[in-house]
């Protein structure tokens, strides 16, 4: 399948990832286009349904971002999240959903060349996920 | 009575034999039984983890480990060089798949490495109940003070002997201060003493302890203890190359552990073999009831 | 002494080598001197355990290969328990000392190397060491037959001294664990 | 009636966006009434546009497919309030970071953008009008730590007419400067410039001075903290002491002198130093005879004023105030442990900085003398030593701390000039003078006084011949030196003040992994903590010196002043809310809240639910991800607009 009809959701925290896309951009760093971003205060704010409910509308993949362990501006809501979607993470199979599907993973502000890498790969690995299984479907219903 | 598998090693066999008979008579005096390796070979002692890529230094102690292991669940090796082979021998047999089948064709049997290895302090230290050393003391190391020297080998590498603070070893003390003796802070405890460059590199060796002895006389201490025949041999055997070097003229015991516990248990410098050493000087150190 | 020009290909390789054998990151010194102010022997050397881990870092690995150091390094580990970066700069000496040996590149301290050969191919031949066996054996070596005699009375007083070399009943076990180690177990 | 506005950027968003067909795509979709491209939305002409069209269309909603919201989201939500419309019925959309600008082909970013528009467009439906809430706060400030910091503080605040309680857990305010001899890079004395700034604290209007005071409890927040101030017992009646310090001369009870760091002796009731403010005795019952069982009374039997006494009890006092200054200050890394090599504290003649201050200062137990513990002979080498507990990584302790390689040069200085036939050695690494005049200060150590500098650290230190062998390395030389030192310094690295890390925790003040107190980002919000209404000044925030110092407390100050003179607070309108028929109860949220914002409440009788307070609650959105039945929401980030978003995305 080819990239470019990939659909990859991110949630990106607004303190850090998000800001680290924003400098990818000032740097005019080409990326693939699949990806469709969404905002969030904190990556903590990333509710795993979410996660699911983007899979059950027919993302190829989820990307989730947030601040480097410990740079937080919350805090520590990184941790909750990394604790969350570590379990989606070991969920996914159950629900049929490679977990070579979903990645989460820390950007900061400055890191725009290493958020634009990012993108690419992930993009890289859901196209070989789609190539190994196409059709994804989710039986269980999300609200 | 608890009974452990006894590694000697070449030193304790022959140079340091005093070692091996005051460690003996300790032993049998707290009951601890002590059980020679049959057909032990040497450890590879320093040189032999710096030739060959050091595994040499892994296979001539993964036999002993082996030959302990077969018979033993504790084993212990008085010597800190040996100790630390062993340890480190252990180690590398745990983590290292590889050395584990070479070791075993060597062998040719599966080998046994996970005997519990013991250095002297440990193994004293547990059979040793303070009270009963200090009851059974005989007056002979009061008011002695004594240096505390546990030389490098004994507590480094500390993730693999997993023994003491490295850079500041306190586990004689407790044993000493039973025994009567007085501690003072000794800053060069785990300074080396020039280890093996005796023959080769004079001088190393030399300066080296000649420091530690200058820094031990200046710390008003009157005879190191350490269970390192190595370090014996540099700091007591050795003296005299010092004196005549430096001009200095030194005259420090140096004792092994056991048999400063000896001497407190009221053993004679002649029965603990300090009598054969350089600086054999611990007439004066009188018993409580020698006065009478 | 340092030789110019420096090859930095071959340097960057045998210091990839260290590194990976050593487990050590060569590049946190930041050349404190700590591990010479500990070393006992550095006197002795002819670059002191700092200097050569800046050699090392800018890719002077032959002469580190060559060094003294490297022959002469006690492992005694004092450097590597003060290095305030947490580097084992014993451990990378150690394993300067063992690529060095593999690659045949040590040519200095012919004595120490020399003492260390002697000694194994002592505990080969008989299981165990015989100290006075090596003493005569080194001294005669090294034409210097006097080196430590006077320390020999002084040994003999410790009666069941060995005069003649203790041996063990499986030598032959040995020997095999030096041929596993190095084909023929004679070169040192 | 939602509003879609492309803007073009120039040609930033427009050469690989085309911003007509986005609108065109726009307007097509349900309940968008109008939908246009823009040169410049951010401009003047473009934001009127936009309110043109709010106006005239009716509009009730407004999407704007430009710039990073984290650019211009402000920008038009005050054109959306200026147009009549409720600031938050705004969403921006990132065309330009997230599409024109990181792609190449003019077909695929238009239709990306269309797409992202798309999801702008279903989530702005659920938006709803937020309002900003105010609320009063409280004019009146609470500064904590009454070091240089805490005292520029507190002044600067009360000259702005607002209140000021200082709280300072040691006897007397000061801190550490007031134990520093003279000071870099200008040689000033340091209680000359210190303590006017001391007594003016103690005689100003504004200000409340507590001693002997510790913070026990906070509950609020930002504008109304109510706080629980402890003052300890000192046995002795703070308004009745006149300072005349006859019991300390006559208390028989020897007590460690705590100012004088360890050096010399002090009387178990004591005044701090004869320039202590408030000039006080207070007595220490741990080492008070009578409190140890003994029956003496001598201080009570002689103070003329009659101001001692043993039965005085702690006293816990209430205030309240609007804001906060945590200035803590530092503490000292105790090296004695991890530094074995140096004698562990066993040799008298190894000191720290701190107590060779005190050895320098005129108003030290040498009466600024410099006499070495051991045998009260003036050194004649003196040896250096910087980053103890600084810059090593094997005790733990990575950071520098920024101020030794000034006092040490400073102390070297000083040194020469106590005692000109003396000589000093500085072992060093790298030598950090990055302040003003700082490197011309340093420089001259070393010229114009002698001061010998030695690059590399010291292996070990050892006693010959009554003398302290520095046992360390030349690294330029290459090779071991050797110095034989009447007397050692140790340059210890400074760490977090001991009760730095429990008011952290009672004011949600978040500490980095050295224990300082961390800002709300480290170039932009240098005085603020991460809490709302807490402010950092001074060394608590990390090792500083005294000019940084002073600077800092200013800011904070001026932060102070900027919150409280508005007489009432804006709250963010995007915080969480409990939806309290539906909250089982079961306080996930109230665990995971890193701020605090959730309590529980009893909406009826044997029930209790959670209920967000509002002005503590920073909008994170954690807890509505941790509430199992999903009735916490955060405005702004509610499911239904991120489900909405999500959906739209993968249309
Ligand atoms: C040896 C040495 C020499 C120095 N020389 C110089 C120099 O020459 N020039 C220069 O510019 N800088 C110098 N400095 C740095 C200078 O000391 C600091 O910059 C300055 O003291 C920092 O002031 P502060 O108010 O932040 O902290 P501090 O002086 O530490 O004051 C903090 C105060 O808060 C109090 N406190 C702590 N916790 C609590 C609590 N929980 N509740 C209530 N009160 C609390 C403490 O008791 C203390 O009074 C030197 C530092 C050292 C170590
Ligand atoms: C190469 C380099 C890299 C740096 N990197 C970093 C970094 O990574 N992190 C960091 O923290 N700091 C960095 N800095 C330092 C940083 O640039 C300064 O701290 C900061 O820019 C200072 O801001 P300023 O407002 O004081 O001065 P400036 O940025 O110089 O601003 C002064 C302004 O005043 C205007 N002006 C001057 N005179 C007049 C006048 N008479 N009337 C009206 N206007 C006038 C000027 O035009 C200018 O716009 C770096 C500096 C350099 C040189
Ligand atoms: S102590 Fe460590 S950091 Fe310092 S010079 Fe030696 S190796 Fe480098
Ligand atoms: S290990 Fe080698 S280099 Fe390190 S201190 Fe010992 S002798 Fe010196
Ligand atoms: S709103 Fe943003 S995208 Fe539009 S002109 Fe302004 S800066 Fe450019
Ligand atoms: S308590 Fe009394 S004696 Fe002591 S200083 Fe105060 S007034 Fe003087
Ligand atoms: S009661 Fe006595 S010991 Fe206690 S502070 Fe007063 S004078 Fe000192
Ligand atoms: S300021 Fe100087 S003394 Fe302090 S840690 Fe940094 S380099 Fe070391
Ligand atoms: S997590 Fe949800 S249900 Fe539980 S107390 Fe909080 S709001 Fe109520
Ligand atoms: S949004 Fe964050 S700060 Fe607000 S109540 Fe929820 S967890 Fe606490």
């Amino acid at each position: 399948m080819p990239r470019e009809t990939l659909k990859i959701v991110g949630f990106l925290c607004n303190w850090c990832s998000y800001a680290g896309a924003d400098m990818a951009g000032m740097a005019r760093m080409r990326q693939p286009d699949s990806l469709r971003i969404i905002r969030v205060p904190c990556s903590g704010r990333v509710d795993p349904l979410l996660v699911l409910k983007a899979f059950q509308e027919g993302a190829d993949g989820v990307l989730v971002s947030g601040c480097h362990p410990g740079d937080c501006h919350y805090g520590n809501g990184n941790y909750f999240a990394r604790r969350r979607l570590e379990l989606l993470k070991r969920m996914l199979p159950v629900l049929g959903i490679d977990p070579g599907r979903f990645h989460y993973t820390w950007v900061s502000a400055s890191e725009g060349a290493r958020w634009a890498r990012l993108v690419e790969e992930f993009t890289g690995q859901v196209e070989r996920v789609q190539e190994a299984q196409p059709n994804l479907k989710i039986q269980s219903r999300i609200p | 009575m608890s009974v452990y598998s006894y590694f000697p090693g070449c030193s304790l066999s022959s140079g340091a034999m005093e070692f091996d008979k005051s460690f003996r008579l300790v032993a049998a005096a707290f009951d601890i039984g002590l059980d020679e390796l049959t057909d032990w070979n040497c450890c590879g002692a320093s040189p032999a983890p710096h030739h060959w890529g050091g595994d040499l230094g892994i296979l001539l102690p993964a036999r002993n480990l082996h030959i302990a292991g077969s018979s033993h669940d504790s084993m212990v090796a008085p010597c800190a060089g040996c100790f630390n082979r062993l340890k480190y021998a252990q180690h590398e047999l745990a983590h290292n798949g590889e050395l584990r089948r070479r070791t075993e064709r060597v062998l040719r049997e599966p080998v046994h490495y996970q005997t519990e290895v013991l250095n002297l302090v440990q193994l004293l230290n547990r059979e040793i109940d303070p009270g009963d050393l200090a009851g059974r003391s005989q007056g002979r190391l009061a008011g002695i003070a004594l240096g505390t020297y546990y030389g490098c080998v004994l507590v480094r590498p500390p993730e693999i002997v997993r023994y003491d603070d490295p850079n500041n070893p306190v586990k004689m003390e407790p044993l000493l201060k039973a025994a009567g003796a007085t501690i003072p802070h000794f800053p060069f405890k785990t300074e080396c003493c020039g280890s093996y460059m005796g023959l080769a590199r004079k001088e190393i060796v030399l300066q080296a302890s000649r420091r530690i002895i200058e820094v031990t006389l200046e710390c008003g201490i009157d005879a190191l203890v350490t269970v390192c025949p190595l370090c014996h041999q540099n700091l007591d055997l050795r003296q005299q190359q010092i004196n005549d070097a430096f001009g200095t003229d030194y005259h420090l015991p140096v004792l092994y552990l056991t048999q400063a516990i000896g001497l407190a248990l009221g053993f004679s410098p002649a029965e603990l073999g300090i009598e054969a050493h350089l600086n054999a000087d611990v007439g004066h150190w009188t018993l409580r009831n020698d006065d009478q | 002494m340092i030789s110019f020009p420096i090859s930095i290909n071959e340097g960057a390789r045998l210091l990839a080598e260290i590194e990976q054998r050593s487990g050590q990151r060569l590049s946190a010194c930041y050349q404190c001197g700590r591990c010479t102010s500990t070393c006992v022997a550095a006197f002795a050397f002819d670059y002191p355990p700092h200097r050569l881990m800046r050699l090392l870092q800018v890719g002077m690995v032959r002469e580190v290969l060559a060094s003294k150091t490297a022959q002469l390094c006690l492992d005694c580990m004092t450097c590597s328990m003060r290095c305030p970066m947490k580097i084992d700069v014993a451990g990378v000496i150690e394993t300067a000392k063992a690529v060095a040996d593999e690659a045949g590149l040590q040519d200095t301290e012919r004595n120490v190397r020399l003492f260390r050969r002697g000694f194994l191919n002592n505990v080969r031949r008989h299981g165990r060491l015989h100290e006075a066996g090596l003493l005569i054996w080194f001294n005669f070596k090294t034409n210097n037959p006097m080196n430590d005699v006077k320390l020999l009375p002084l040994v003999l007083r410790k009666k069941n001294f060995h005069i003649f070399p203790p041996r063990i009943k499986n030598r032959r076990q040995v020997r095999r664990l030096f041929r596993e180690i190095n084909g023929s177990g004679k070169q040192g | 009636m939602i509003g879609v506005f492309i803007c073009q950027c120039g040609t930033n968003i427009s050469a690989t966006v085309d911003t007509g067909k986005v609108a065109q795509a726009a307007a097509a979709m349900r309940g968008v009434a109008d939908a246009e491209s823009i040169q410049y939305a951010c401009s003047d002409p473009g934001q009127a546009a936009i309110a043109a069209a709010i106006r005239h269309k009716r509009l009730d909603r407004v999407v704007i497919g430009a710039c990073s919201p984290r650019m211009h989201e402000a920008t038009f939500r005050r054109a959306l309030d200026r147009a009549g419309l409720n600031p938050f019925m705004l969403e921006m959309v990132n065309i330009r970071e997230h599409c024109s600008w990181i792609h190449s082909d003019v077909d695929q970013a238009t239709e990306k953008a269309a797409g992202l528009v798309r999801k702008g467009i279903a989530r702005v439906r659920h938006h709803l009008p937020l309002s900003a809430g105010k609320t009063a706060a409280v004019r009146r400030a609470l500064v904590v730590g009454g070091g240089i910091a805490g005292i520029q503080a507190a002044l600067d605040i009360a000259a702005a007419g607002i209140p000021v309680t200082l709280v300072e857990k040691s006897p007397t305010i000061g801190g550490n400067m007031a134990r520093l001899d003279k000071t870099f890079p200008t040689l000033d004395c340091s209680s000359c410039i210190l303590t006017p700034l001391m007594v003016e604290v103690k005689q100003h209007e504004n200000i409340e001075l507590m001693v002997n005071s510790e913070v026990d409890d906070v509950h609020g927040h930002v504008g109304n903290f109510e706080v629980d101030i402890r003052r300890k017992a000192t046995c002795v009646d703070e308004k009745k002491c006149s300072g005349c310090m006859i019991c300390q001369e006559k208390c028989p009870a020897k007590a460690p002198d705590d100012f004088n760091a360890g050096m010399g002796q002090s009387k178990a009731i004591s005044v701090a130093s004869p320039q202590a403010v408030p000039l006080v005795a207070s007595l220490r019952k741990e080492h008070c005879r009578r409190f140890s069982g003994g029956k003496c009374r001598v201080c009570q039997k002689l103070c003329p004023a009659g101001a001692v006494d043993y039965g005085q009890q702690d006293e816990v006092v209430r205030q309240s105030f609007g804001a906060v200054v945590a200035a803590t200050g530092y503490g000292f890394y105790d090296w004695t442990g991890a530094y074995p090599t140096y004698g562990m504290g066993l040799y008298p003649d190894v000191i720290t900085s701190l107590q060779y201050e005190r050895l320098l200062s005129a108003s030290g137990p040498t009466g600024g003398h410099i006499r070495r513990p051991s045998d009260g002979a003036e050194p004649r080498q003196v040896v250096f030593i910087s980053c103890i507990g600084s810059r090593d990584e094997s005790v733990g302790r990575p950071q520098c701390c920024s101020v030794g390689c000034m006092y040490i040069a400073k102390q070297a200085i000083l040194t020469k000039e106590h005692i000109p036939d003396s000589q000093s050695y500085i072992f060093y690494i790298d030598m950090r003078a990055g302040g003003k005049n700082y490197e011309e200060f340093a420089r001259r150590a070393q010229t114009r006084y002698g001061t010998l500098y030695i690059r590399g650290r010291v292996g070990k230190i050892f006693p010959r011949w009554g003398k302290l062998v520095v046992m360390g390395t030349d690294t330029l030389v290459g090779d071991q030196v050797e110095i034989e030192a009447d007397l050692v310094v140790l340059a210890t690295g400074l760490t977090a003040s001991d009760g730095a890390g429990g008011l952290a925790r009672k004011f949600n003040i978040s500490c980095d992994e050295n224990g300082f107190m961390a800002e709300g980002h480290p170039k932009l919000k240098p005085v603020e903590a991460e809490a709302a209404g807490v402010f950092l000044a001074g060394a608590c925030q990390g090792p500083k010196d005294i000019p940084a110092t002073v600077a800092q407390a200013g800011a904070a100050a001026a932060k102070v002043i900027g919150l409280l003179s508005r007489g009432e607070l804006e709250t963010s309108p995007m915080v969480a809310a409990v939806s309290q028929s539906k909250c089982s109860g079961c306080f996930k949220c109230r665990d995971v809240c890193p701020f605090g914002a959730i309590e529980d409440e009893r909406p009826a009788a044997g029930r209790t639910a959670a209920r967000v307070l509002a002005s503590l609650c920073r909008g994170c959105g954690i807890c509505s991800a941790a509430c199992p039945p999903g009735v916490i929401s955060l405005s702004g980030y509610t499911d239904k607009q991120l489900l909405a978003e999500v959906v739209a995305a993968l249309r």
